[in-house]
């Protein structure tokens, strides 16, 4: 049987080569993700730290930098081009090889056969293949920094011309190129992962494991993975036909008559508002596909950290599916004042600030989630709360750009940095700290330092605020986004003060991160040994050694008699019955 | 009782087969005919949804197929398409109108 | 490893009491042919917006198209053919229409490309004008796509001499919904091109 | 599991640290608030949307200081206790209060753009036609705008890309045309009449860029390709800057323009008697 022989396959430990590079087993592919997500986090960090050097400092010059970056920093100086390269690639990288590795590969791979009750995934072959086809990837995006004209200019979401035509930008040339082929291997990855995620999911769970027993984390990958599927192709029709305007000749994007490099182009009747649409029609579901899974870590984190169940499982999957559908509808709040159709405007209006009642609903159980429970503080708790409460104060921000007319004011402005920064890296990230801090017992064997931890918590959170909260109301006073710096107007003067402010505490920020990262290798060596179930927590990854063999689990794979979130069950022996507590044992509900 | 693959003889096939070459042949003869393209294009819409609806009902063998997957699957990516196109045209019309003369 | 048994289970009210693996590859098919109905539903969009641009020229179809069509509605209908003649463990009748369908798939291909080239002996090239980008790209795409689903029909062609009956199953099972989609496709892409 | 679950004695510091931090947000949000003020509002529809703008900052804030209040004090309060006080509402229960956020945010957020925010989108992008209008030509490149008026005759003269030449005739307009002889082309100054709806004929000659009238509460992305309309009454004298908020090049940051709007009578005069023809030397 065709299963059973992939069984074997995956339990064959093999040499150094075949356990550790080209692994199929989900869990190495998970960790894998997860290093690569760490060291571009480093890159991306650091061409935001450099960003940040120069909104603060405008007039400075850097030496040091210089020596890094001999072209883009010429005299110590950085050039304008040079800027707004870091601002594409910091924003490219970040989202999609930070983010989605470590957040949706990287604990997806690890957890969900894990939390299924299955041996692997369901195409351990294609998953390593997936993994395989990112570090090429990896490795162009950093690459097109040194290649001529430097790296990619034309923001994350590469807008033509800008992205079209060489002379347009110093970026424009082989470095739009790069990025371009980059992120169509991403996409290829990407979707090699959502098939398995899919397929996985729907085949493989254990005995007893029904959908609305899946644990949360198990229903955000899912969904997130068919918003993937879903959404990603617009962007690869989109990659496609912008290499053929850059290349080729051709006129999807670029209309008659642009006067570029003191020449009129050939191209002929196109349009540029045809790509916003089609990135949008990706990078909008994009961001949803990284916000779920970091909300499903955190439902799953909290119950362990108030000894009950989550509030409103029901109410969460069904909000979960309803935002999913609705992302797909509402890609045009990107574009209210890009000159598209103001009906269509109005329409995307609606349908956005529909979203807002879904989130909203998961919202309020997430903070509910904490009534009447025994609320305990550790580190993954306190990332986890943490989570709630950035992405109550990004969602809230979100109101105000979902409405049309507000966002005639505040649209490219910093108001739309801040937004984002509080969901697509503040949610995201403290999601993917609160899930390295309570699974690193499982993927390593070892605890992690709670001290340590707790320092890297306060210092994030307060230097989160410090950053992204500023940033709102840098905004609010007109402060437009993508500029090199803020002297040139006078209406911007009073912003400049702020963006002291903002610098600083990202050095903070990034300072508490190099605490987690200590911590992190640290505790690899000599964190204290963890046993199967350090947090006393119900799922079934915790019923698998620490770190779990090859094949996960020695013996049978347990069956499930209940759902995930048993916690506090009155006249059980424990204050968490597992999932695989047969109903002798303990009354089931769920 | 559900009818399983087996049951269809071959003699189901060919016809399936010659409806589709008939379906193409017409096609071809409307589109090449001095109709009016609006008449044209429903009628080759007809066309292609009838062809479509018997490759997936018989050659992919759909009909034999776990029918409410297929449902929410068909659901979905038609769901999907059908919000980009449809929030996309607009959009044509409007750049249409708003082109430099 | 009762897990491996086929299992009942229940998922979202459907009973799956077929084999594991096949669902899993059929539902990691359908997923992929999900992807790629969006990938050609984003260029259909894009060809709506681009057509309405005043500089749309209309291409005449090489009528060697209609040609390569039937080719293909060949290839597909003797592929059913074929599984049959697998269902019904009727050895000859399975390989020479497998055979006969491998043929007419790379018929097909060949044919695309000689349509190519007669394009370009008009002039008409990719950058020509945004309908002949369009067509290239589509075409181009589709058959990519194809090539892929022909080499797994020559694989799976060769296998049938070694690889047991079980395994064969799937395999014609993914790869033929795999290729009747992709006639599906080209009648699609024909309307999309010629038609719309 | 003694050792990472702390006590609750210790653990409620952190607690009561924590739910402080938390109450502490809105504050410190309400101090940035209070420090910044949107610029100044000089256009008939800038009201419109400050005043979207100012009901979703109090309705938005209202509810983000109460659940930030609510969610300190859950931190607070339940840190505290080592026993589970209630364990799972009843699934009616939680459909129940899954009404009070549905019905917030159909309220503020929906609410908002339907009832006070339509009416001004429709104002900003309505095409109700009105004679009295002053028609002027925006064109945008890098890294500049480029103000033509059309003159007495009001009708611009033809323009097409291959006639650009620099300095010249930046905007490529046909000299052969007689439309084109009292065109009026101001380089990156716009002039405006208070008062008076202003109709602006917005263009691109390379990127896309973006006009911002921080003031004026206009934003409008230029497309090329496309002449995008934008209206506006102006209802400030003085000088006002004109930014770019589209990402066009390296130049993005500093490509300013100047808007001067003027009495009416004013204005005028300018008009009908300036000098500042496209082609000087007719
Ligand atoms: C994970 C990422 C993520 C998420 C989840 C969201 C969520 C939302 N976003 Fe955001 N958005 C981005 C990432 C994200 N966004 C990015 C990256 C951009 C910029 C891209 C670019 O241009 O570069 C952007 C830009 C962006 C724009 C375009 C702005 C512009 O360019 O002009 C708009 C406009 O409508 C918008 C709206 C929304 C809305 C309405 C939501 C809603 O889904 C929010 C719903 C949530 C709530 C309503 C919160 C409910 C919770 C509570 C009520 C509990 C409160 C609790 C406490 C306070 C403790 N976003
Ligand atoms: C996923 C998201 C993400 C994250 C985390 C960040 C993080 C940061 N961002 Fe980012 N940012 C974006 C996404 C993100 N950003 C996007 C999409 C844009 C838009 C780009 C565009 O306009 O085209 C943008 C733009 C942007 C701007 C606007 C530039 C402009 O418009 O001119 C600024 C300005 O200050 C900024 C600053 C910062 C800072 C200081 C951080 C700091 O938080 C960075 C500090 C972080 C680190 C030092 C590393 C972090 C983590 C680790 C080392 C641990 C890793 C561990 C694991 C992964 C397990 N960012
Ligand atoms: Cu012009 Cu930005
Ligand atoms: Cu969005």
């Amino acid at each position: 049987m065709a299963t059973a022989h992939v069984l074997e396959h995956t339990h064959t430990a093999g040499s150094f080569l075949g356990r550790y590079i080209f692994s199929q087993d989900h869990k190495v592919i998970g960790i894998q993700y997860f290093l690569t997500a760490m060291v571009m986090a480093l890159v991306a960090g650091f061409l935001a730290i450099m960003m940040r050097l120069q909104l603060a400092f405008p007039n400075e010059t850097w030496p040091l930098l210089e020596k890094l970056f001999p072209l883009g920093m010429e005299g110590g100086v950085m050039k304008p081009e040079f800027y707004l390269s870091l601002v594409t690639m910091h924003g490219t990288l970040m989202v999609f090889f930070v983010i989605s590795f470590a957040l949706v590969s990287g604990f997806g791979n690890f957890l969900i056969p894990l939390q299924i009750g299955a041996r692997d995934m369901a195409y351990p072959f294609l998953n390593m293949l997936s993994y395989w086809t990112i570090v090429p990837a990896c490795l162009l995006m950093i690459a097109s920094f040194f290649v001529e004209g430097g790296a990619a200019a034309a923001g994350w979401t590469a807008y033509p011309p800008l992205s079209a035509v060489q002379n347009a930008v110093p970026g424009s040339g082989w470095g739009q190129t790069l990025w371009l082929l980059a992120m169509a291997l991403f996409i290829v990855s990407f979707t090699m992962g959502g098939l398995n995620y899919v397929a996985t999911i729907l085949t493989h769970r254990t005995q007893g494991m029904s959908m609305m027993r899946l644990p949360l984390t198990i229903w955000t990958m899912f969904i997130a993975a068919i918003l993937a599927l879903l959404a990603f192709p617009a962007l690869t029709a989109a990659a496609i036909m912008l290499l053929f305007d850059r290349h080729f000749g051709t006129s999807f994007f670029l209309p008659s008559g642009l006067y570029i490099g003191e020449q009129v182009l050939p191209h002929q009747g196109g349009t540029p508002l045809l790509w916003q649409h089609l990135f949008w029609f990706l990078g909008h579901p994009e961001v949803y596909v990284l916000l779920l899974p970091a909300l499903g870590l955190t439902l799953d984190i909290i119950p362990a950290f108030t000894r009950k169940p989550v509030f409103g499982y029901r109410v969460t999957v069904t909000s979960l599916l309803v935002i999913a559908v609705l992302s797909l509808i509402v890609w045009g709040h990107h574009m209210f004042v890009s000159g598209m159709n103001p009906y269509l405007g109005e329409f995307f209006s609606i349908g956005t600030l529909l979203i807002t009642l879904p989130s909203a609903a998961i919202g309020l159980n997430l903070i509910a989630s904490l009534w009447g429970g025994s609320v305990r503080l550790t580190t993954p708790m306190l990332f986890a709360l943490g989570v709630i409460a950035l992405f109550g104060t990004g969602g809230l921000g979100g109101i105000f750009l979902g409405n049309a007319v507000s966002d005639v004011y505040l649209h490219d402005s910093y108001f739309v940095v801040g937004h984002f920064h509080f969901m697509i890296g503040g949610v995201t990230l403290f999601g993917i700290f609160a899930g390295t801090y309570y699974w690193f017992p499982k993927m390593f064997g070892r605890m992690m330092s709670e001290r340590l931890g707790k320092i890297h918590f306060w210092l994030s959170l307060a230097s989160f605020y410090g950053m992204f909260l500023g940033m709102h109301f840098l905004g609010l006073a007109g402060a437009p986004r993508r500029y090199y710096s803020f002297t040139q107007f006078s209406f911007l003067e009073p912003v400049v003060s702020l963006q002291l402010i903002v610098t600083i505490s990202s050095f903070v920020f990034a300072a508490a991160q190099v605490i987690f990262l200590l911590n992190f290798f640290y505790s690899l060596k000599k964190g204290s040994k963890a046993d199967k179930n350090p947090w006393n927590a119900t799922t079934l990854e915790w019923t698998a050694d620490s770190p779990p063999p090859h094949g996960n689990w020695n013996g049978e794979v347990p069956r499930v008699y209940r759902w995930p979130y048993e916690y506090s069950l009155p006249d059980a022996p424990q204050d968490f019955t597992p999932q695989t507590t047969p109903p002798a044992e303990a009354k089931v509900t769920m | 009782m559900v009818k399983t693959f087996n049951d269809v003889s071959t003699k189901t096939y060919w016809k399936i087969w010659s409806l589709l070459l008939l379906i193409t042949l017409v096609m071809m003869l409307i589109d090449t005919a001095a109709l009016a393209r609006t008449l044209l294009v429903s009628l080759l819409l007809v066309g292609m949804l009838a062809k479509a609806s018997l490759i997936a009902a018989y050659f992919m063998h759909l009909r034999f197929e776990k029918l409410s997957l297929v449902g929410i699957v068909t659901a979905g990516i038609f769901f999907t398409a059908a919000a980009l196109f449809f929030l996309i045209a607009p959009d044509g019309v409007w750049i249409l109108k708003s082109a430099v003369k | 490893m009762n897990q491996h048994s086929a299992v009942r289970r229940d998922l979202g009210g459907l009973e799956f009491s077929r084999e594991q693996a096949a669902f899993r590859s059929t539902i990691g098919i359908w997923m992929f042919l999900t992807t790629v109905t969006m990938l050609f539903a984003a260029f259909t969009s894009s060809y709506i917006i681009r057509r309405a641009s005043a500089d749309w020229q209309e291409i005449v179809p090489p009528p060697i198209l209609w040609l390569n069509t039937l080719v293909l509605i060949g290839s597909s209908s003797s592929l059913v053919l074929a599984q049959r003649g697998l269902r019904r463990s009727h050895a000859v009748s399975f390989r020479t229409y497998l055979v006969l369908s491998c043929l007419l798939g790379i018929g097909f291909l060949i044919g695309q490309i000689v349509c190519w080239v007669q394009l370009s002996r008009q002039g008409i090239f990719l950058p020509t004008n945004p309908h002949s980008s369009f067509f290239y790209i589509l075409t181009g795409l589709h058959g990519l796509h194809l090539l892929g689903g022909v080499m797994a029909l020559v694989y799976g062609t060769m296998k049938t001499w070694s690889a047991d009956s079980v395994r064969m199953d799937h395999l014609f099972r993914v790869s033929s919904i795999y290729w009747h989609f992709m006639a599906g496709l080209w009648l699609y892409i024909l309307f999309v091109l010629f038609v719309l | 599991m003694e050792e990472a679950q702390r006590t609750v004695g210790r653990q409620s510091v952190t607690g009561m640290l924590l739910a402080l931090v938390m109450a502490a947000v809105p504050l410190v949000a309400i101090l940035y608030a209070t420090h910044t003020r949107l610029p100044f509002v000089a256009s008939q529809h800038g009201s419109g949307i400050d005043s979207m703008i100012n009901y979703t900052l109090i309705t938005v804030g209202v509810v983000f200081i109460v659940a930030h209040l609510i969610f300190a004090y859950f931190i607070w309060r339940f840190s505290r206790q080592d026993r589970v006080t209630s364990r799972l509402a009843s699934t009616k229960a939680e459909w129940r209060w899954t009404l009070i956020p549905v019905i917030v945010m159909i309220l503020i957020a929906e609410g908002g753009v339907l009832v006070i925010g339509m009416p001004v989108w429709r104002e900003l992008y309505g095409t109700a036609e009105s004679d009295n209008v002053v028609t002027v030509e925006v064109t945008a490149e890098q890294f500049a705008w480029n103000v033509r008026y059309p003159g007495k005759d009001g009708i611009f003269g033809q323009t097409a890309p291959a006639r650009i030449e620099l300095p010249v005739n930046p905007l490529g307009v046909d000299p052969t045309d007689p439309n084109a002889n009292d065109d009026l082309y101001l380089g990156p100054e716009l002039k405006l009449p208070v008062n008076k709806p202003a109709r602006i004929l917005l263009r691109s000659k390379d990127v896309l860029h973006s006009f911002f009238l921080p003031h004026q509460r206009i934003k409008q992305d230029a497309v090329p390709g496309m002449v995008i309309e934008v209206r506006f009454v102006p209802t400030e004298i003085g000088e006002f800057e004109i930014a770019c908020t589209e990402l066009c090049g390296l130049g993005h940051y500093k490509m300013r323009g100047v808007l001067t709007v003027m009495p009416q009578e004013e204005f005028h005069r300018w008009y009908t008697e300036s000098t500042d023809l496209y082609f000087p030397g007719e």
